[in-house]
């Protein structure tokens, strides 16, 4: 046990830095070399789709701690959309808490079956992807009908109301990072996760509640899926069917990139928000080059990808 | 004393898939009793621990529980990626008035909580980067914190060095005095009469025997164990070491100035064939950590490794083919695969030699685990069972067998008796001794100084990291050996542990 | 004072290592009983032609997963063979499959070494490949459906041997291979080993890393012949579909047939039933014509169901 | 509808595809929106694209707008959504951003796009969107909407599938992509072209636009309902799939089974010229020289209908060696 772990805490400080440093470098190169990457313009634009990747990573990060994965993310992102797009027009409140219910129960039934049945997380949140995709279809007759928001209900102005240019969406995922960081170094339930995640059978020797801590992170794993596909409904005043396909590697991937630990044990809200900040610049970025054939864009992705990841390795040594 | 029991069992049992783990057990623990739990390897007691504290439920028969429980299990079991003040409060953490957890309060708290525990390690550090006995002190403080009437501890002691050991017992007699029953769990005779009241000797899951300790010679209570009669065990000194040996003169393997900081500094090591060294040390002082160097498993910032006269590559594949082997210190992340058979595990190192063009040959194993399951009275159901199944003892046995199956020049053994009972270990011990006869060169890591001063041939002491010391011969003694690992350390563990 | 009742309960482990047979074996009875021409020479054809790509990639999935690792790039290695297949067509159909295993090969390799040498995770060392190889592989093809019509190379995709398809007797002995790999060579035990206990194994003097490497390396290669076979039975090079989310269809396959996701075992014959029913599900949804919302609620369920069974009880 | 008056392009390759307006609703002019008047010429324009150029239609789509902007002198800035929704409105505003002052839009999806349009409006930036229509308000929140009336490509497809098969028989639908509006379009207009007909429906389940996924279904399809003598494919590359399921099943497509799909790409016109392909409805996405034209007529303050629809051209037995060249 020991030497691995020789340098972990120096690791745990390293690591976070190493996306921190790789963000910083992204950023001042960008800054360097496109002119149009520090307008206020496209910053917000950035901080704005930023935004909603980071309320779903939330929840990823809290589900990764405990040493799981959410597959189901994208899914429920494109429900909830619909959901807050159908609710809209019964009013803002139907319209905000339908999603979140409803992607919340399928949350619940994840982190029921993974806690209790000992079935893996991966396969089971894999389910979901595919219920909650079918559930969609279902709802709209099978994609033909996609609810509309009205553009002057309280609702829209929930996703495109700004403050200074800044649009509301970035103030709550703001909000709720926060409150995820508190959440999870400030309470006992965020150190049953860490525990859960670090060594599941000694929290269950610790007296950690184990199984429920497990419903809870799915649960809120799913809610947050919900709430970003709520407020994305509302930016674009329309429940869209086909956004939030690969959704989940997309979360996955921030997560990762943010120091958190895949097998769980350890991870910070702080990196998962910087994780969001740099895919969101890497594909900023490629934008800014803009003559980029289209299948390059991907190569090139794969490749930013790549750097980063084998950079944060060996800032890490 | 008042006998009032705070836990009762009465007809318990409990099958793993065929293996009868207990077996219609009684049990009684009494309000204020220091009650010892006993019996070989796989006898039962960690489970009849895991269904008392409601961990395993019982197939059948039933308990009586009367207050609160607090336990340390066998294995550590703490988070290592959380900080030491994490794992000490975790589920009962200090608050500010927000509600919130109180972090600077919980690391003052920790800080000063485990210096009552000889412990002066950075409490916000992960728990994984202290060493495993520290390990096993934060557990003891977080189980004896936790305000319980029964405390339970499963093999406390197993890689606790002397000066801890004798914190540990401090312990227990002042949650003896405060009236706090416990149940205590070990291979080591000496601890046991020195503090336990009763004692309670499982043999194959059942109950064999119940009563007062003191009355009970610790040979009739070993016979028990064993299940043999008094006569059949032979008397043995407190270890089953032979005579010194006779080694070669040329050594067969030299470490030279192994530095990896801050961890060792300078440290040379060399044994002969035939030749048992061992590594003395407090916890912390490096012994595992020069281990891991020879083999490779440690990365350097200088030193080399030579066999018999040839540098080896510092990697574990070239050191394990130059006759390098090392038994690990903790065996559930780094000694057993735990998925696979008891078959598998033994076999596991030495599959090249026993496959031809990369297909392994059955029955060449077969023979081998055969042979080793017999040779080191490894239990099991058959060699098919999952490793990951056996108890801690008979885990360890496969570990060796896996090691001495790769036929070596060089065994290292970190702790290679903790927690083996007492006729393993005796075996284990005599095997040692054997292997040495054979050629073999031994380095030898072990808590238990009567273990060092009896098996080996010659002492290598470390302190913080560097060799403090040398002894040999006549200088092989309880006194030598303590005053070279630390001035400090005499006083207490020589007054207290001449008593047997 | 709490009691715990008496409770005897021994419940039998043989569900739990048959239950992919007995889903197949349902989903078979439920078909002969309710689908059309279901018990035809010709349905039972097309069932095996279809899973045939998708089990020799769950194959290389397992060895990996087996290893406690996962290959999200599968998909995207298939699509790169498929890519390469129309450049070296010219040269013969025997040199274009030669240069698309290559391929694989290379990518395998790849992966391999960011797991096993640079230490990355093994889903983010593969996502970067998922995201960047069929980018890479469009790149190569020009973003471009290639027809093809080199009768030799067609023929992989739509002749027989032994009245059996080609590429299902291919698929056939790759399972083989790799069920004798897994139980009988040194490297299969130590694959399990690794995944098993990556330090202990370390710690045995086992070669890890190449066995890391060499896993990767096998999954990349199985992934290529799947993308060659699959791009064959479509006459087209197809870059821009080949291999979609089939890095998902393999892992529910795997698991599903009981290999546990937290490695150090690999249960091969498992795998080929877990293939099989995942196709039989699709099947019968297609055949009985259910909408597509329907359709993958179904398919959730039966999955959930399936790994439900035989899910290892704590 | 006058459509078959529509058809006059027979030669002269695809620059030379007509346009008809539809008058539905009042035209646009630009002194109703108050943009600033913009010369096409020598202006920077932006277009952003959906989904990658990995399809037929895609590819022509792009380098037709590249082709126009390039005879036009203007300066083209490009992006590519990667069919990524978000991504879409991030590259129409970073097309704002990078001094855009003419918009061409493909439209990744029907709704959604209204952030990206306000932004547009914003900026007063006309925004022309082509191939799929949106949910939006035309004349403010976009200019027009160029492309093929896909309801429209479903009734036409129902026509040649009739007249294949004298109007009976079981008809297999290859459906395209779930929730995509393209797909309910296309079989919207099939099944309401079919309803009189004596042709019935046995199976519809979805290929998602791929060949691979059709190929498979159909497969699954044909050994469960070996009575099926007619596919519908709601894109080529589906129908083409079809075409190797069905020879593998012993069958001959475009004889025993008719194949009826949409697009208009080469392979499958290839097909009907061979032979074993009944009918291609065109679905034209040579956009360019209509796209730019109208941003042409706007700075000239003309009156720009809401809808511009783009003329599909028609393949069958009859003209599909002679029209080849005009596949895409
Ligand atoms: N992963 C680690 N990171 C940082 N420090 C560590 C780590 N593991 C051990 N240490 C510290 O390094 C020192 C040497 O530890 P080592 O395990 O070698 O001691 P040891 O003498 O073998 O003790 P033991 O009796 O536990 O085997 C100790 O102070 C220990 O706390
Ligand atoms: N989870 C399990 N699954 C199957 N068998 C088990 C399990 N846990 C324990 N056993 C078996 O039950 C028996 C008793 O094991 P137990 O751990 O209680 O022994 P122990 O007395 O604590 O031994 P040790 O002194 O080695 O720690 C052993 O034969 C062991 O193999
Ligand atoms: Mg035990
Ligand atoms: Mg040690």
């Amino acid at each position: 046990m020991s030497t691995v772990q020789a340098t972990a805490t120096r690791t745990k400080v390293l690591q976070r830095q190493g996306a921190a440093v790789a963000l910083i470098l992204m950023v001042a190169v960008s800054w360097l070399v496109f002119p149009r990457f520090g307008s206020l313009d496209n910053l917000r634009d950035l901080a704005l789709q930023g935004s909603f990747l980071a309320v779903i990573a939330l929840g990823m990060t809290f589900v990764i701690i405990t040493g799981g994965i959410d597959l189901s993310v994208g899914s429920l992102y494109a429900l909830g959309g619909v959901l807050a797009a159908w609710g809209s027009q019964y009013g803002f409140l139907v319209a905000l808490t339908l999603p979140l219910l409803v992607c919340g129960a399928i949350g619940f039934v994840n982190g029921l079956l993974i806690a209790r049945t000992n079935m893996a997380p991966f396969i089971v949140t894999l389910a979901s992807l595919l219920f909650a995709r079918g559930l969609l279809l279902a709802i709209t007759d099978e994609g033909a009908n996609t609810y509309q928001i009205a553009p002057d209900s309280a609702f829209v102005e929930l996703g495109r109301g700004t403050v200074f240019g800044f649009g509301y969406p970035i103030f709550i995922a703001a909000a709720l990072a926060v409150l995820g960081g508190l959440i999870l170094n400030r309470t006992t339930f965020g150190q049953n996760v860490f525990a859960t995640g670090g060594a599941e059978q000694s929290a269950v020797l610790l007296g950690v509640p184990v199984a429920k801590t497990k419903i809870g992170v799915y649960t809120m794993s799913g809610t947050l899926a919900g709430l970003a596909g709520a407020l994305t409904a509302a930016y674009l005043q329309s429940g869209v069917t086909v956004i939030g396909v690969g959704t989940e590697l997309d979360a996955i991937a921030v997560v990762v990139i943010g120091g958190t630990l895949l097998s769980g044990g350890m991870g910070t809200v702080l990196g998962t928000v910087i994780g969001v900040g740099l895919i969101k610049v890497i594909q900023n970025v490629i934008n800014q080059i803009g003559t980029l054939d289209s299948n390059y864009q991907s190569v090139v992705s794969g490749v930013f990808l790549l750097i980063v990841v084998v950079l944060q390795r060996i800032l890490r040594r | 004393m008042p006998t009032e029991p705070v836990i009762e069992v009465a007809g318990v049992t409990k099958t793993f898939a065929g293996v009868k783990a207990l077996d219609d057990v009684d049990f009684t623990l009494n309000r204020g009793e220091i009650h010892a739990l006993v019996g070989e390897n796989g006898a039962g007691k960690s489970t009849l621990i895991k269904v008392l504290t409601g961990i395993h439920s019982p197939d059948g028969g039933r308990i009586a529980r009367n207050g609160r429980i607090s336990t340390i299990y066998q294995e550590v079991n703490l988070v290592p990626l959380m900080s030491v003040a994490a794992n000490l409060f975790l589920g009962r953490e200090p608050r500010n008035r927000l509600g919130l957890i109180d972090r600077t309060r919980r690391d003052a708290e920790a800080k000063e909580l485990l210096q009552g525990y000889g412990i002066t390690a950075d409490v916000s550090s992960p728990l994984g980067t202290l060493a495993v006995g520290e390990q096993q002190m934060v557990a003891l403080a977080r189980a004896v914190e936790a305000d319980a009437d029964v405390v339970i501890m499963d093999e406390p002691t197993s890689s606790l060095e002397p000066r801890e050991v004798e914190t540990l017992l401090d312990v227990v007699r002042k949650l003896h005095e405060q009236g706090i029953a416990i149940i205590y769990v070990s291979h080591r005779m000496d601890e046991l009469y020195r503090i336990c009241d009763t004692v309670t000797v499982l043999r194959d899951g059942v109950s064999v025997h119940s009563g007062p300790l003191k009355e009970l010679p610790r040979i009739e209570l070993v016979s028990l164990m064993l299940g043999r009669s008094v006569n059949e065990i032979q008397k043995h000194g407190t270890t089953a070491f032979g005579e010194d040996h006779h080694a070669d003169t040329l050594p067969v393997l030299e470490a030279l100035d192994l530095t990896s900081k801050p961890r060792i500094n300078n440290i040379d090591v060399s044994i002969r064939p035939g030749e048992v060294v061992g590594l003395a040390g407090l916890l912390g002082s490096g012994r595992t950590e020069t281990a891991k160097a020879i083999i490779g498993a440690l990365p350097l910032d200088h030193g080399t490794v030579l066999v018999a006269g040839k540098p080896v590559p510092h990697n574990v594949k070239a050191a394990t083919r130059a006759g390098i082997s090392m038994l690990a210190e903790d065996r559930k992340t780094e000694g057993i695969i735990p998925n696979l058979s008891v078959r598998e595990n033994i076999v596991l190192a030495a599959l090249p030699k026993l496959s031809r063009f990369g297909i392994t040959s059955r029955s060449k194993q077969d023979r081998i685990v055969d042979a080793f399951i017999k040779r080191l009275r490894i239990k099991v159901s058959s060699p098919e069972q999952k490793v990951a199944e056996l108890s801690g003892g008979n885990q360890q046995k496969v570990l060796l067998a896996r090691w001495l199956c790769t036929e070596p020049k060089i065994l290292l053994l970190d702790e290679p008796t903790r927690g083996i009972d007492v006729g393993a270990k005796a075996e284990v011990q005599a095997l040692i001794d054997e292997l040495a006869k054979e050629g073999l060169a031994v380095l030898l890591i072990s808590s238990e100084l009567d273990e060092l001063l009896d098996g080996a041939d010659r002492l290598i002491v470390l302190r913080d990291g560097e060799v403090a010391g040398e002894l040999e011969g006549a200088q092989l003694t309880r006194e030598h050996v303590l005053n070279a690992i630390a001035a400090e350390v005499m006083d207490d563990a020589d007054g207290n542990q001449n008593s047997h | 004072m709490t009691l715990t009742a008496t409770r005897t309960a021994t419940r039998t482990r043989w569900l739990q290592d048959n239950g992919v047979y007995v889903a197949v074996v349902a989903l078979v009875l439920f078909n002969v009983a309710f689908t059309a021409n279901f018990l035809t020479v010709g349905n039972f054809r097309t069932q095996l032609v279809q899973a045939a790509p998708v089990l020799i990639v769950a194959l290389g999935m397992a060895l990996v997963i087996g290893t406690e690792g996962v290959d999200l790039s599968v998909g995207a290695v298939m699509a790169l063979a498929a890519a390469i297949i129309p450049l070296y067509l010219g040269a013969g159909p025997l040199v274009a499959i030669m240069m698309a295993l290559t391929v694989g090969l290379a990518a395998g390799a790849f992966n391999g070494f960011l797991v096993a040498k640079v230490g990355i995770q093994p889903i983010v060392a593969t996502l970067a490949l998922l995201v960047g190889g069929r980018g890479l592989a469009l790149v190569i093809a020009d973003g471009r459906l290639v027809q093809l019509h080199d009768p030799a190379f067609l023929a992989l995709g739509t002749d027989d041997v032994l009245g059996i398809p080609i590429s299902v007797v291919i698929a056939g002995l790759l399972a083989l291979t790799v069920a004798a790999l897994t139980n009988r060579t040194t490297f299969g035990r130590q694959l399990v080993a690794v995944g098993g206990n990556r330090k202990a194994a370390t710690l045995a003097g086992l070669p890890v890393n190449r066995v890391l490497i060499g896993v990767y390396t096998i999954c990349g290669v199985l992934a290529a012949i799947s993308g060659v076979l699959a791009t064959s039975r479509l006459a087209a090079s197809d870059p821009a579909d080949m291999g979609l989310l089939m890095e998902l269809s393999a892992i529910t396959a795997v698991v599903v047939g009981g290999t546990p996701l937290t490695g150090g075992k690999v249960r091969v014959l498992g795998t080929v039933m877990g293939v099989v029913l995942m196709q039989l599900v699709r099947a019968t949804l297609i055949k009985h014509n259910l909408p597509d919302s329907i359709a993958q609620m179904i398919q959730a369920a039966i999955i959930v169901a399936a790994v439900y069974v035989a899910r290892e009880r704590r | 509808t006058s459509r078959e008056s529509q058809q006059t392009t027979t030669s002269g390759g695809p620059a030379a595809s007509a346009a008809q307006q539809q008058s539905a609703g009042p035209g646009c002019p630009r002194s109703r929106t108050g943009y600033p008047q913009v010369d096409v010429k020598g202006a920077t324009v932006g277009f952003s694209q959906s989904e990658k150029e990995a399809n037929p239609f895609r590819t022509a789509e792009t380098q037709s707008i590249k082709d126009e902007a390039a005879k036009k002198g203007v300066d083209l800035l490009y992006t590519n959504a990667q069919s990524d929704l978000n991504k879409q409105i991030s590259d129409i505003k970073s097309l704002l951003d990078r001094g855009a002052k003419l918009l061409i839009v493909a439209p990744l999806n029907s709704d959604g796009l209204q952030p990206a349009f306000d932004a547009a409006k914003a900026k007063q930036v006309p925004v022309v969107t082509i191939d799929r229509k949106v949910t939006s308000q035309p004349c403010t929140d976009y200019l027009t909407f160029i492309g093929s009336d896909f309801v429209e490509q479903g009734k036409r497809a129902a026509q040649q599938m009739i007249k294949a098969t004298g109007g009976s028989g079981k008809v297999a639908i290859l459906l395209g992509a779930s929730g995509n509006n393209v797909t309910v379009d296309r079989t919207k207009g099939f099944k309401d072209g079919i309803a009189n007909s004596g042709l019935q429906v046995v199976a519809e389940q979805t290929g998602e636009f791929d060949r691979s996924k059709g190929q498979a279904v159909m497969e699954q399809l044909i050994q469960s309902n070996p009575d099926i003598t007619a596919v519908y494919a709601e894109n080529d590359e589906m129908g083409v799939g079809a075409v190797t399921a069905l020879k593998a099943a012993g069958k001959t497509p475009g004889k025993d089974v008719k194949v009826v799909s949409i697009d208009g790409t080469r392979n499958a016109v290839q097909l009907i010229a061979d032979g074993s392909y009944t009918a291609v409805v065109e679905s034209n996405p040579r956009f360019g020289p209509l796209a730019f034209e109208t941003l042409e007529k706007f700075a000239k303050g003309d009156e720009i209908p809401q809808n511009i629809v783009i003329s599909d051209d028609e393949y069958d037995s009859s003209n599909a060696q002679q029209k080849l060249g005009n596949a895409y």
